[in-house]
């Protein structure tokens, strides 16, 4: 009974069950638009290439919740890609090595920003801000400006291809899996002790530091988690589609504007995991409703922008109303 | 890449065409065909110094002794693999250039994209008084106008090139054909290797930047009057992501005979869109960025490279030593723009053998010291 | 004399749930007006409807303030309510730590010379309204943030006096004061009395509303028990009336088999910037209370134990073991809990759930974290009486009394050897206070050496079995439980001093 | 007795002091380089960069001391360059109608946005990023490039100036002047600080606080209409591109430079104005020294994070008790 209504508060409570409530109307949308959607081959099509904004924003979840912001994602995206082209250079033999050299840096990338914010007390929108700008600079010195060297096969078979042959849906993508491994993942360990610890960080600081807990430690969790998320990300879309000189701009915003779709509350202490990646699979599953109806290109943003704003704006009231909650006596 | 030149050069009227948000202007866009035919003057093998109808002006006046004259460049931007492929070949000209003692100092600014930040640029560099010639390549079309209208009254020569700006006030405005040329080669070329009744989808970078919206137009008047139907034009931000994302969907509810882009990058992704899906190759107008003309030897598909011709940033630094040596120039200097085809495909790959991926066929530099590692390894 | 206010009615649900139903009140010009109820009665939701934060569901608010006369009146924002002449006493701080007093006080109505903000004025008008007040030692140029919570209440009523209102709402203004400051309110309102301005005051101290208030509104769980002159009724018959059953002696006595055993805490000379020479030591199984006046570091000694701002002289043993508590991960590590004394501030995640707030320091603490002990969360909260609508409720939505339940319960749950407990009682009403003040006892039972702090000086002497009493940071002087309260202000107010000369206890 | 507290002029100080070693580093380097960054050249070109950034950095100051934020403002000003650019239509005449429709269409997204956050209450971040791409989808639809004509009068107030002080940057300082007073004496002002620093306090202490936050949003709008203006002038036409250069992220960037907490209640204005001058003196170093493009990308990220790291840590401790037993240098005031 109590899980029940847990789950009842996880799914409809405060400002998270909107999202839902969005990604269905969108579907019912695209369902109108265009039925064969939902067959099994461009629905894993849909969901492959969703998937990297779904584990960006699983990462970017853990920073907001403990009370900060990680602008750094998107330039670090791209940093990835740029990385492995260059040092995998088309030598198969290289990509493993490089995968761990990429997932070194993304930790790397997350670390320095977590102790830039806590330890030097820098506000994290100002420290991932600086760390963008330095990755999108440095990433080019050390290329030229442009992009060089190729990435190899085995490197794109996680974001491009996927278990071939399946009933139904034809093809199962490893992107897919992935992202149903690390959501799990981000879920579970919202329940671990470090979970708790980071709510509750941001939250009320100072009260978790008073309880004992070490929130300096948990908040450069947090933005490490994110790094690793990026990293992550940035082997799917380096894989899904190649290195170009463009990738990743512009996807911290979009990943945040996930978040808090996902009524994830930015300053922290509130939302739920699941639906900060709920909140990643209603954009995505926007912008593919608008090439559904062939909507004008130039026309997007703005429809993009107002129903983000309604929808936020619902789910902020839906949290000031009731939240349906049982009388049950103390103990 | 997102440079075409501002075709409305020269033509301060064109702003309310802008306002209109009409992009097509009928004199220009047939001037341009046009010239695609004209025989360009000039030896064939330095293209980048070949001018197509050129009207020779005196520069007497800029005429300065001693080879140690400062010239400054305020560049738009490094922002893209075009513009950074032209900038190592502009300076290893420079390289050159300073090497022969026909220039002194070579300074630059760059301006990110930002045209009020290329206007403070422009403006640093006159007021420092130390530039004896001006080498402006504009990060938009209108708006440089007045700042480089105040370069030119401070009586240094300048040079402008690649984008233009709505004055005639500079030396030389130096150019390749032009948009309407390079949309009209590409969308010709689909008409051409297209069956009537085929589908085409067309894929573009941005919006609202005049120079793109040229090769766009031209491509809408040439499918307009063929049997081609156009899908949908859909912005990618150049992003191959968003590009393969894009394409998969069409391909998801139909078939896509033909695509059209108003710049190669991420062509690739667009190819491997059809693959993934499993579907036959589409007739495909790219551009001569090496990744796709390798894709396109790699597949054998039926395709084209537009070209907007990259070897253009070898001829500011070239036409400023000219006009410091008092020798006449061209006052609109058009530069020859042609399309790569499979005939010559195969020629230009071999050239690039060992050029990275984004890199550009035409670049035009083979016979500088610096060639090949400068590109080569960046 | 004439009803200045009129609740008739009044009713009030939060989510769903009714917190005040038809509960009627009236206050007449010129009269101290008590509002007593238990925890999570209503008082503060009733007081917040007359100040506009809250709009009441049903009933109407009738005001004869000012020169508009009698009339019905709906306030949908606090401006409104202050405009009409309500000024009030919040039961949590409303304070800008960036701000100074003067600023805090005029804030929303700031003087005004020319269209532009008048400081000199601001400063003055403020000056006037603390010395009004009888406080001397705090500047109106001093900022809020660095000020002790008691110089923050005075602040706080500073505040509402300085709207000129006819009507002043004060919900538990004497919380975070102690005796000395308790003795300024006194005399405050008098004085409005006499200038014929009502006070709705609001407070769980029984003493306080027999020696200030003329009539009683008796809340029981949202629902209006009586009214009465305070002269028709005895304590012990209000209390029996909020309570809804009779509440024996007042502090319990010690529980059988508690005795006395070894040192848990012992503190030797020690010093930091905000107390100096404390030499302490508490007992298992011993209640040592801190006595003082606000400001004379009672909190700070806490603070100091639990690594919070540390000792920097002196040594700290805990079970005869010295220990350098430089954090409080350390003191939780070396068994010592300390409930807080601004359980908002420093105690609760608000918008986490009772359940996330109780496991807090399990969950932050691997050293004490067990599956057993969170076992024994439930029970805990079940043994407080804690009020809440299960354990998911968010605690921002508990009252005042049931945050702090939570809060004691937390440290609770980590079983500390030391439990420090800063003004645990603040805020909490006669019930709770009595329940909280058997497990003190019951703590002391079970071998916990336990060191209180608390501003109302009768609960140290009735609880405590030795008494510290501080004065401007230093210990003055040691008292046995029981003592008399002159005995425990002598030398809290410096008039007494057996301790050895600073010099004694500077840093070597 | 409690002593009075400075009020923070403590930070103020100390980012006037980060600018002036910024300023001494920076000439240092140029000099070594064999330049002189003080050449006139290079102080108007520091001056110069001051203006645009400017203007958007003090209007952000106000929403940032809400403890709001807005990412509109890039857009705005593009918008505001083509409404004036279109309406001054290469007519003098037009420049006051212009100027007078660019602040109020600018006011106008500014109550918007204020609104949104304020009544709908939608985090600031979102809700403007919001409004932002709705005013992005606008310009893309209806602008395609530059557009409009703005006369040579108009230009001057982005090219001409006295002695070495652009006009633009004697605009943005009067600017910054006015925003100091308003924050300071004057009551909406006064509670923009409440508002930033607990709005639930504010509004119990009969503070009408959505009125103030939708001022500073209003305000904050029009300061970008100005930034508009700006390029109206410098472009002599109107241009949608303006977006793309993330100005607000700019202004922000500036404003916490100049010791404006980004959580609200604490900053001001003339810290400001030295943030934007600190970034002013990157770019002309950087300029001046030829500095690699990408390279200035990282050395921008690296001194923003620098400079805020020199001052973030003591600004953010907010209960710094007196202390009474203090070891002598332990004592503030
Ligand atoms: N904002 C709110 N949202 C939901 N419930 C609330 C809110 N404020 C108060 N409550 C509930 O209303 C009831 C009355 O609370 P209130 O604070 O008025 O009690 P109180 O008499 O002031 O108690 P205390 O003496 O502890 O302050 C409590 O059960 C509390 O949980
Ligand atoms: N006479 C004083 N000189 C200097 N600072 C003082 C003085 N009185 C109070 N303070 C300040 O107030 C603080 C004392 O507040 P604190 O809350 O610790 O006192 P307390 O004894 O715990 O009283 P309470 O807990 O009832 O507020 C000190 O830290 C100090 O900064
Ligand atoms: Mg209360
Ligand atoms: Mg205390």
């Amino acid at each position: 009974m109590t899980r029940a209504r847990r789950l009842g508060t996880a799914l409809l409570g405060g400002g998270t069950g909107t999202v839902f409530l969005l990604l269905v109307l969108i579907f019912a949308g695209i369902l109108a638009m265009n039925p064969g959607f939902f067959e099994g081959p461009s629905l894993m099509a849909f969901l492959k290439q969703a998937a990297p904004l779904v584990i960006l924003a699983a990462g970017q979840y853990f920073v907001i919740v403990s009370g900060n912001f990680d602008l750094s994602v998107g330039a670090l995206v791209g940093a990835q890609v740029v990385i492995a082209a260059r040092l995998i250079d088309g030598e198969e033999s290289r990509t493993v090595p490089v995968m761990l050299v990429m997932l070194a840096f993304g930790i790397g990338v997350g670390l320095v920003n977590g102790l830039i914010t806590t330890v030097l007390k820098v506000q994290s929108f100002i420290t991932t801000l600086g760390m963008l700008l330095v990755l999108y600079g440095a990433i080019r010195l050390w290329t030229g400006g442009a992009p060089t060297g190729s990435l190899s096969e085995a490197f794109r078979t996680p974001g491009r291809l996927g278990i071939t042959g399946v009933p139904v849906v034809g093809q199962i993508p490893w992107a897919l899996l992935i992202m149903l491994a690390l959501g799990a993942g981000a879920i579970l360990l919202m329940r671990t002790r470090f979970g708790r610890i980071l709510m509750a960080s941001g939250d009320n600081e100072l009260a978790a530091k008073l309880s004992g807990a070490r929130v300096d430690a948990a908040r450069t969790a947090a933005f490490v988690l994110s790094g690793i998320s990026a990293t992550v990300a940035g082997i799917l879309i380096g894989g899904f589609a190649g290195v170009s000189a463009q990738v990743g701009e512009g996807l911290e915003f979009t990943v945040i504007t996930a978040v808090v779709l996902g009524g994830v509350a930015l300053g922290g202490g509130r939302g739920t995991a699941l639906a900060a990646m709920a909140g990643a699979l209603a954009i995505e599953a926007l912008f593919t409703l608008f090439n559904q109806m062939a909507l004008p290109a130039t026309l997007r943003p703005a429809v993009q922008g107002v129903i983000i704003i309604a929808a936020v704006a619902y789910a902020a009231r839906r949290r000031t109303r009731p939240a349906l909650q049982s009388t049950a006596s103390p103990s | 890449t997102t440079d075409t030149p501002a075709d409305d050069a020269a033509t301060d009227e064109s702003a309310p065409a802008a306002d209109s948000g009409e992009w097509f202007v009928q004199a220009e866009y047939d001037e341009q065909l046009a010239q695609r035919d004209i025989e360009p003057e000039g030896d064939p093998n330095t293209p980048w110094l070949q001018a197509i109808e050129p009207e020779w002006v005196d520069t007497t006046e800029f005429k300065r002794e001693g080879g140690d004259a400062t010239v400054c460049f305020s560049n738009a931007s490094v922002s893209n693999p075009w513009r950074v492929t032209g900038w190592i070949t502009m300076q290893e000209q420079v390289k050159v250039l300073q090497e022969a003692g026909a220039i002194g100092e070579f300074r630059t600014s760059d301006a990110g994209d930002d045209d009020d930040q290329q206007i403070s640029d422009i403006q640093a560099f006159v007021d420092s008084g130390e530039c004896d010639a001006l080498i402006v390549s504009p990060s938009t079309t209108a708006t440089l106008t007045p700042a480089v209208e105040t370069a030119c009254a401070s009586g240094i020569p300048v040079i402008v090139f690649d984008r233009g700006v709505n004055t005639d006030c500079a030396t030389t405005f130096i150019h390749p054909i032009g948009g309407y040329a390079y949309g009209a080669d590409a969308a010709e070329f689909l008409v051409e290797n297209l069956e009537p009744g085929s589908t085409v989808l067309a894929l573009r970078i941005l919006p609202g930047v005049d120079v793109l919206e040229h090769r766009w137009a031209a491509a809408q008047q040439i499918f307009g009057d063929s049997e081609i139907e156009v899908l949908g034009n859909e912005f990618t931000g150049g992003d191959a992501a968003e590009i393969k994302n894009i394409v998969s969907q069409y391909l998801q509810r139909g078939d896509v005979d033909g695509i059209w882009m108003d710049a190669g990058d991420g062509a690739v992704a667009a190819i491997e869109a059809f693959e993934d899906a499993g579907k036959p190759y589409p007739v495909m107008a790219g551009e001569d960025e090496l990744s796709f003309m390798r894709k396109w030897e790699e597949t054998g598909m039926t395709a084209i490279a537009p070209v907007y011709s990259n070897f253009q940033w070898r001829t500011p630094v070239l036409a400023a030593t000219m006009i410091l040596n008092g020798e006449q120039v061209p006052a609109e200097w058009v530069l020859p723009q042609e399309p790569i085809t499979a005939a010559d495909r195969d020629e230009y790959l071999e050239r690039n053998a060992d050029m990275p991926a984004l890199h550009y066929a035409k670049f035009g530099g083979e016979d500088l010291p610096g060639f090949p590692d400068a590109w080569r390894d960046r | 004399m004439s009803a200045l206010l009129a609740m008739r009615g009044i009713g009030k649900a939060f989510l769903g749930v009714p917190v005040l139903s038809a509960v009627d009140l009236t206050v007449n010009r010129g009269e101290v007006h008590a509002l007593v109820g238990e925890n999570g009665a209503g008082k503060s939701t009733l007081m917040k409807i007359l100040a506009g934060v809250h709009t009441a569901d049903a009933g109407t608010v009738e005001l004869n303030t000012g020169e508009l006369g009698s009339r019905i009146v709906s306030f949908t924002h606090p401006a409104a309510a202050q405009k009409a002449g309500v000024a009030s006493v919040f039961q949590e701080f409303n304070l800008l730590p960036e701000l100074t007093v003067a600023e805090n006080v005029h804030l929303g109505h700031e003087p005004r010379r020319r269209g532009a903000i008048d400081r000199k004025a601001m400063n003055e008008a403020a000056a006037a309204a603390l010395a009004d007040l009888g406080v001397e030692d705090l500047a109106p140029t001093a900022k809020v943030g660095t000020l002790s919570v008691a110089h923050q209440q005075i602040t706080e009523i500073a505040k509402a006096l300085s709207q000129g209102a006819d009507l002043i709402c004060m919900d538990e203004p004497t919380a975070a004061l102690a005796d000395a400051e308790v003795a300024l309110l006194y005399r405050l309102v008098a004085r409005l009395r006499e200038r014929g301005v009502a006070v709705l005051y609001v407070s769980h101290r029984l003493r306080e509303i027999f020696d200030l208030c003329d009539r009683i509104t008796i809340l029981k769980d949202g629902r209006l028990v009586d009214s009465v002159a305070t002269a028709d009724i005895t304590p012990d018959e209000l209390v029996t009336r909020m309570v809804g059953r009779r509440i024996e002696a007042q502090f319990p006595p010690r529980l059988p088999g508690t005795e006395t055993g070894e040192v848990r805490l012992r503190i030797d000379g020690g010093g930091n910037d905000y107390v100096d020479g404390i030499d302490l030591e508490v007992r298992a199984g011993e209640i040592v209370g801190l006595a003082g006046l606000q400001g004379s570091g009672r909190t700070e000694i806490a603070e100091a134990v639990f690594g919070i701002t540390p000792f920097t002289r002196g040594t700290v043993a805990v079970d005869g073991r010295p220990v350098r508590i430089s954090r409080p991960r350390k003191a939780i590590a070396a068994g010592i809990a300390l409930v807080t004394e601004d359980r908002k501030a420093q105690g609760l995640a608000l918008h986490q759930s009772v359940k996330a707030n109780a496991r807090m320091v399990l969950d932050a603490n691997a050293r004490v974290h067990s599956r057993q002990r969170l076992g024994r969360i439930e029970g805990l909260l079940a043994s407080l009486d804690l009020v809440a609508r299960g354990d998911d409720q968010e605690v921002q939505f508990l009252s005042g009394g049931n945050q702090q339940k939570v809060v004691v319960a937390k440290w609770l749950a980590a079983e500390p050897g030391v439990i420090v407990l800063d003004e645990p009682t603040r805020g909490i009403d006669v019930g709770a206070k009595h329940k909280l003040y058997s497990v003190i006892r019951s703590l002391a039972a079970e071998g916990l050496a336990v060191l209180l702090i608390a501003s109302e000086l009768i609960e140290v002497i009735g609880l405590a079995d030795r008494i510290a009493v501080l004065h401007d940071g230093r210990i003055a002087g040691e008292l046995p439980g029981g003592a008399t309260e002159q005995e425990v202000m002598a030398y809290a107010t410096g008039r007494r001093h057996d301790r050895p000369d600073p010099e004694g206890s500077e840093p070597e | 007795m409690i002593a009075p507290t400075p009020r923070r002029l403590g930070t103020t100080a100390l980012i006037y002091l980060a600018l002036a070693g910024v300023l001494a580093l920076g000439a240092a380097a140029v000099a070594v380089d064999g330049g002189n960054l003080f050449a006139t050249a290079n102080l108007v070109d520091m001056l110069t960069r001051t203006s645009l950034t400017g203007f958007l950095a003090i209007g952000m100051t106000l929403v940032i001391l809400c403890r709001s934020l807005d990412l509109s403002v890039g857009y705005v000003a593009a918008l505001s360059s083509l409404v004036a650019a279109t309406t001054m239509d290469g007519q003098a005449a037009n420049i006051p109608l212009a100027v007078g429709l660019v602040l109020l269409v600018s006011g106008l997204i500014g109550a918007a946005n204020g609104a949104i956050v304020a009544f709908l209450k939608v985090n600031p971040f979102i809700a403007t990023l919001g409004t932002g791409l709705i005013l992005k989808g606008y310009l893309d639809t209806q602008y395609k490039g530059p557009a409009g004509d703005v006369p040579a009068v108009f230009q001057q107030f982005g090219y001409t100036r006295i002695a070495f002080v652009p006009v633009s940057a004697l605009v943005m300082l009067a600017v910054a002047a006015a925003a100091v007073w308003y924050l300071r004496s004057t009551r909406t002002g006064h509670h923009m600080y409440a508002v930033g620093g607990d709005v639930e306090v504010a509004r119990m202490s009969g503070i009408r606080t959505t009125r103030v936050l939708l001022t500073a949003h209003v305000l904050c709008a029009m300061c970008a209409g100005l930034a508009g203006l700006l390029l109206a002038a410098r472009f002599g036409t109107g241009s949608a591109e303006a977006y793309t250069n993330l100005y607000e992220l700019d202004a922000i960037a500036a404003v916490v430079l100049g010791g404006t907490l980004l959580l609200g209640g604490k900053g001001g204005v003339a810290g400001t104005v030295a943030g934007v001058a600190i970034l002013a003196v990157l770019d002309t170093v950087f300029n001046v020294m030829q500095i690699d493009p990408f390279a200035k990308d990282v050395l921008r990220g690296a001194v923003i994070i620098t400079a805020v790291a020199l001052y973030a840590r003591r600004q953010l401790d907010r209960t710094a008790r007196r202390p009474r037993f203090a070891s002598v240098q332990g004592r503030p005031s």
